[in-house]
């Protein structure tokens, strides 16, 4: 059978809470899908909608944004801010077609190697199974104008 | 401009060299833009592996540093560290974690392979975008403020006032002493809880470094480490504190009794204007409006009449003070699992059934029944108790975590009951038995031969429906004996609810208002649960005792103690550094939406109104970055983690894959 | 006037007509409207579910179908098939594969389940629809110093975690309380009454039965109150053979808690199917006066 | 290669999905057992039977009397410290025997569950007279003499049917219940 496609996903990982949830599944030495590639940001709250629309057009093919639970962000609530943003961010997906499993929020504490690793491999499947992202077809419809500017502006305003 | 960039891929002996080809690597890494020198090394973190960089750095010029190792949280202040003795400023430096993040994630050699140079090349695109940045010292005023009065405020108190520090101390209490004063004895050593408190509690009160506000409680704290404001309401007592000798005639001549429901637990009484124990600290009494003739019917005021040194002000108003505070050390303690809550133990409708604080209180011998075990009824001596382990703990129903102290004190229960009622039979219904500490298993034991009945299996039901006989008049314990397997129903005089402990019902708010986070207990959260079990995620605020989860006496006062470490350090250093990581907005592009005002939860954020703009405060910022995220005219900048920076560390990282659909420019 | 889709139950064609009685007279004096579900279904019992899962869940499926047809949230009188239909009805509306197979069966039927209805026992329609200032007032026949054993019995709290309190409920005692009478502090009041043990291992079941009257007995209740044809049959029909097994003797009549309302609100006591006890509830009647 | 599933799992399979936590989150606390109204009347307490399901006692488990003993009272139910649904698992090794027949041949439990089954199958309501014979003799003379009486005195009373109730769609409901599980009758 033909080579099976291997998704890339970028995970914006919080410093406190998530990215220290995969050192611990390192440290732990828990087997998981390497396709997710971290990126460490101070907080999810610092994940602005525009990286991760870079992500997916730079040729990722799912991004995922890991914080820490609700009640337990280092910033007071950096997270909800996170989840504010990012359900904005799916409504806007949806309108380009792309499908819902390809960004994803979970909260996984720094105690929480395992939710992290479980996350990131349940990630990986759902989006080997979509099959990869052609930013081009779904988003651009082949020309090269991009949406995206305009987009982060109405996420933001709507934000408020 | 072009910067000079030098990758150093670390084996970790074969941690990451086990599955990742670290020459292939490092050889890759070599050859891509702005990579002037690319090397491998078996130990990166050693003296060696750190002279390469500072070598390299003088010998070629580089400008910019990416070390592959293990996490930053590792090592990102060694290599630092490396990079600045090199002479370059230390935050022109990257880490790209290629251990725990893969190494250790995957058995897989050539997806690792592959993730490592997609890791090496996002922090090669980022580091290129690094500007060089200063930490940002700041002045640690020297006062600390300690929230709770209880034994592990109490210790921390002391420790760091003894070491010439100067502590502020607020108690919610008229009194401070915590739940320590009122225990009667306390495991496994038995010595007399008072005996041993009691002292602590007058060096507080009389200490010259301590500041002691009782019957009051923090409203607010603003700032950050090192200078915090606390605003703290004083409630007011009706006592003029100056003029008070603590005689107590006023207490004495009180024509009103109420039922002490926090001290004594509902099992006596107390005046309208009060004291809640003997021993209290300080010696002014608290008069309670609710409760009071005068300010219900507007006349009485016999303590006021009788006070020798007309200390009574029925015109006091609540204070409001404001102190600025270095560090805080919360010490709020916990509340009593209530237990009502389990209907099925018929706490409040069957009267012999007792909580563990109302026993403690009335084995006490200077509590409500001077330390005579007798039944509601007040007199008759029950010949027989049950102790239920438990109760509120490790159920999913109430709380799944164990609650740590109660087997001990159960423990100790029995051990009272066989001393002050020797024929009486005693029953311990538990799950198991944890006694981890020292002396603990021990004194088990010691109650195996006193002949404490031992039943493993918790309690399902406690009735006074009798069906056998000798069970009429007595309460049911009826619960399953599993190491025998058998239903029992056992009839007893009395039964002692061990309540578990419970996070403080207003832990929540109490941790938003110091910006950290506590768990879904409501238990404080630690920045670490191993490591550093007394900072919080917030710099400067420190906690000690059962406001961190359930603990015995012993480890509170461990805790307070190590908190009042940590403080002193800080205080001794004068300074701390702190991460440059901060958020700045530029006016020029600032339109004045405002958005960013409402979304700092530091408030570190001003409008200026003249100019229509919005400016950080970056003593006050934490650099979360949400404001950069949220800015929608792209005005504000967070420092280390800026826009370009991280846009193209993503480009970076998806450097195998950006052909596969890159966008036509 | 608030309608319900009224599920009987089989206990109630006959063991337990004075139930339906009572149930039909007491709700129309309260303005509730009782629409008997057309060619209801047995609902399976507690004893379907120990055949097979899939069919209990159809068999209430029918019904659940039917009530939503009509349109009506669904009433049941007794507590075993009230918990039936209340779970059956959460599980299929929460479990859409669960939902699937019992519609490929329904459709037999020209039935379908789409999860728009709830599902109520008898009594919480007296609770929240008619409510105990309402009922208050409607009474007229106070049962003054009647003091009444309020039986909750099992299903009709449990395994409902979500209920107000299934350890401790005051629901009945309100009821109670609010038709003049005095509901009696009965430890037992959450015990089994051995339900179908009777039939499978009867010496277990008495052992309860009996349990439960001599609790009764401890706390002087004139009558016990219950919500449940099968607690009720367990309770009565059989106190005289406990009487014999334990030499005791139990003279304790059992009624429904519906035939109590009744007798306040001044209904007459045949209307209400009172005379057909193995245990004579007479002396009861005598307590509901028209205040002087 | 797939793994022969262990007993506990196959009766977890047979929770229904919303029955809550499977069975080896079990603390054997005995809250459970200290609570049931019949544990005395059990060979084992349900505690120990689901000791014994986790340590694959299969033979033991479904010979036991305890599950056929459960009221469905389910105030183990709702006081399992672990939120195991117990009388849920009751059910599960009822449906389980009754499925293989393993159950202990003179007891009364399953057939009449059978019977009460195929009953209501053939009418659509159940009919307590139909009942009776299934259980009726595994009674001694003096208990067959009560049950005879209480069933005389209900007659005469008028809270006994003397005809079996019928539903009226009858063909189409056993179609339906031959949809789930095909019986030859219907």
């Amino acid at each position: 059978m033909s080579e099976q496609f291997e998704p890339v996903i970028v995970g914006f990982l919080c410093n406190w809470c998530s990215y220290r949830a995969a050192d611990l599944a390192g440290t732990s030495r828990m087997k998981y899908a390497p396709n997710m590639r971290a990126i460490r940001v101070m907080c999810s709250g610092r994940v602005d909608p525009q990286f991760v629309l870079k992500a997916l057009r730079e040729g990722a093919d799912g991004v995922l944004i890991a914080g820490c639970h609700p009640g337990e962000c280092h910033y007071v609530e950096g997270n909800i801010k996170a989840l504010r943003r990012y359900i904005l961010l799916k409504r806007m997906l949806k309108q380009w077609g792309i499908e819902p499993e390809r960004v994803q929020l979970v909260w996984a504490s720094a105690s929480e190697g395992n939710v992290l690793a479980d996350a990131v491999d349940r990630m990986t499947e759902e989006v080997r199974a979509l099959g990869p992202l052609q930013w081009r077809k779904s988003v651009l419809g082949g020309n090269g104008h991009q949406p995206v500017a305009a987009a982060e502006v109405e996420v933001k305003v709507e934000e408020v | 401009m072009s910067e000079k960039v030098g990758v150093y891929v670390c084996h970790c002996g074969t941690n990451i060299a086990g599955t990742v080809d670290v020459e292939e690597v490092s050889k890759w890494a070599g050859e891509q833009p702005n990579v002037v020198c690319s090397r491998d090394y078996k130990f990166m973190c050693s003296s060696l592996g750190q002279e390469l960089i500072e070598e390299d750095i003088k010998e070629q010029g580089l400008t910019r540093i990416v070390v592959a190792a293990c996490s930053p949280h590792m090592h990102e202040k060694t290599f630092r560290g490396a990079t600045e003795r090199g002479g370059l400023n230390p935050y022109l430096f990257e880490m790209a974690n290629i251990r725990e993040h893969n190494s250790w994630a995957t058995n897989d050699k050539e997806a690792a392979t592959q993730k490592a140079k997609a890791l090496i090349d996002a922090a090669v695109e980022r580091v290129i975008h690094h500007q060089p940045l200063e930490p940002i010292p700041v002045e640690i005023n020297p006062t600390t403020l300690i929230v709770g009065g209880g034994i592990a405020g109490i210790t921390a108190a002391l420790e760091l006032a003894n070491a010439g520090n100067h502590v502020v101390m607020v108690e919610r209490e008229p009194s401070i002493g915590g739940h320590m004063a009122q225990l009667d004895k306390t495991f496994p050593t038995l010595d007399c809880s008072a005996c041993i408190l009691t002292p602590k509690m007058v060096d507080v009160g009389q200490h010259p470094n301590i500041t002691l506000y009782t019957w009051s409680e923090v409203e607010d704290i603003s700032g950050y480490i090192g200078n915090f404001k606390a605003t703290v309401r004083k409630k007011a007592r009706y006592v003029i504190e100056e003029l008070c000798t603590g005689c107590g005639i006023c207490e004495e001549k009180c024509p009103r009794k109420v039922v002490d429901e926090v001290f004594e637990a509902g099992l006596a009484q107390r005046k309208a204007i009060y004291r809640p124990f003997p021993q209290a600290v300080p010696k002014y009494p608290v008069l309670d409006p609710p409760n009071c003739t005068y300010f219900e019917r507007g006349k009485c005021k016999a303590c006021q009449i009788l006070c020798p040194t007309g200390a009574i002000d029925f015109e006091q108003q609540d204070e409001l003070i404001e102190i600025p505070v270095g560090n805080v050390i919360l010490a709020t303690g916990y509340d009593l699992f209530d237990s009502k809550r389990i209907p099925q133990y018929g706490y409040g409708r069957l009267a012999n059934v007792f909580t563990s604080l109302e026993f403690e209180r009335m084995v006490n011998a200077s509590g409500p029944t001077g330390g005579s075990i007798v039944l509601r009824d007040g007199e008759t001596v029950p010949k027989s108790v049950a102790i239920i382990h438990c109760v509120g703990s490790r159920d999913n129903n109430y709380h799944e975590y164990c609650s740590k102290v109660c087997c001990m004190y159960s423990l100790k229960f029995a051990h009272l009951v066989h001393e002050r009622v020797p024929d009486a039979e005693v029953y311990n219904f538990y799950l198991d038995i944890r006694t981890p500490g020292k002396g603990y298993e021990e004194f088990y034991n010691r109650l195996l031969e006193e002949g404490t009945h031992f039943i493993r299996g918790r309690a399902a039901d406690i009735t006074d429906a009798a069906r056998l006989p000798g069970e009429e008049g007595k309460l049911i314990v009826q619960a399953e004996d599993t190491l025998i397997g058998k239903q029992r129903r056992v009839p007893v005089d009395m039964v002692i609810l061990s309540a578990g402990m419970e996070a403080r019902h207003d832990s929540v708010d109490v941790s938003l208002m110091f910006g950290m986070g506590c768990d879904f207990n409501g238990f404080f959260t630690e920045r670490h649960p191993k490591l550093d079990p007394i900072a919080t995620m917030t710099e400067g605020v420190f906690i000690a005792g059962a406001c961190q989860g359930p603990k015995d006496i012993p480890d509170s006062v461990a805790q307070g103690a190590a908190a009042a470490a940590r403080v002193g350090g800080l205080i001794s250093q004068g300074t701390v550094m702190m991460e440059p990581v901060r958020a700045s907005i530029n006016k020029e592009a600032c339109s004045g939406c405002r958005i960013c005002n409402d979304l700092c939860p530091y408030n570190a954020i001003i409008f200026h109104e003249d100019q229509k703009v919005s400016e950080v405060i970056t003593a006050l910022c934490q650099g979360c970055g949400t404001c950069v995220a949220a800015c929608p005219s792209s005005a504000i900048t967070g420092a280390h983690f800026t826009n370009d920076q991280v846009l193209s560390e993503i480009e970076g990282l998806l450097w195998d894959v950006r052909e596969r659909q890159a966008v036509p420019a | 006037m608030k309608t319900f889709s009224y599920f009987p139950g089989c206990s109630l064609e006959k063991m337990a007509t004075s139930y339906h009685q009572s149930s039909v007279q007491t709700t129309k004096a309260l303005d509730i409207d009782l629409q008997e579900l057309e060619d209801w279904n047995c609902c399976g019992a507690t004893t379907y579910f120990h055949v097979d899962e899939l069919l209990a869940y159809t068999l209430v499926g029918r019904n659940l179908a039917m009530a939503e047809k009509a349109g009506h949230d669904l009433v049941a009188p007794c507590s075993a098939c009230f918990k039936n239909a209340y779970f059956a009805n959460s599980y299929l509306k929460e479990d859409e594969d669960l939902a699937n197979h019992i519609n490929y069966a329904l459709a037999q039927d020209n039935l379908q389940f789409s999860g728009t209805i709830q599902v109520k026992h008898l009594m919480e329609v007296f609770v929240d629809d008619v409510g105990y200032d309402t009922l208050q007032e409607r009474v007229t026949h106070p049962l003054k110093d009647l003091r009444v054993a309020p039986y909750y019995g099992c299903q009709i709290v449990r395994p409902r975690k979500d209920h107000e309190d299934v350890e401790n409920p005051r629901f009945f005692e309100e009821l109670i309380t609010a038709i003049g009478a005095d509901p009696v502090d009965f430890a037992n009041r959450l015990r089994c009454c051995g339900g179908s043990l009777l039939i499978t291992s009867r010496p277990a079941a008495f052992q309860l039965i009996y349990e439960l009257l001599l609790n009764a007995q401890h706390s002087q209740a004139d009558v016990i109150a219950t919500a449940c044809p099968l607690c009720q049959t367990n309770l009565e029909c059989y106190q005289m053979q406990i009487n014999q097994e334990f030499g005791t003797d139990f003279k304790i009549p059992v009624l429904y808690f519906t035939q109590l309302i009744g007798l306040a609100l001044g209904l007459p006591p045949k209307k209400l199917g009172i005379g057909t006890e193995f245990v004579s509830a007479d002396h009861i009647l005598t307590f509901a006066k028209e205040p002087a | 290669m797939v793994k022969k599933p262990t007993f506990s799992e196959e009766v977890a399979n047979l929770l229904h999905a919303s029955h809550g936590e499977p069975l080896k989150t079990c603390i054997q606390c005995g809250t459970c057992s200290g609570t049931c109204p019949v544990a005395e009347f059990m060979d084992y307490t349900p505690r120990r039977l689901i000791a014994m399901i986790n340590a694959n006692l299969k033979e033991e488990v479904l010979e036991s009397n305890t599950y056929w003993y459960c009221a469905s009272c389910f105030q183990c139910t709702v006081r399992c410290p672990s939120e195991i649904d117990i009388a849920g698992l009751m059910y599960a090794l009822k449906r389980y025997s009754i499925w293989k027949h393993l159950y202990d041949e003179d007891a009364v439990g399953p057939v009449f569950s059978e019977t009460f089954v195929k009953s209501i199958l053939r009418s659509g309501r159940s009919y307590e007279p139909v009942l009776a014979p299934t259980y009726i003799f595994s009674y001694g003379v003096r208990e067959f003499l009560n049950e005879a009486h209480t069933a005389t005195t209900l007659m005469l009373k008028g809270r006994l049917p003397i005809l079996p109730p019928r539903i009226k769609r009858l063909d189409n409901f056993k179609k339906m219940a031959n949809r789930i599980i095909p019986m030859g009758e219907a």
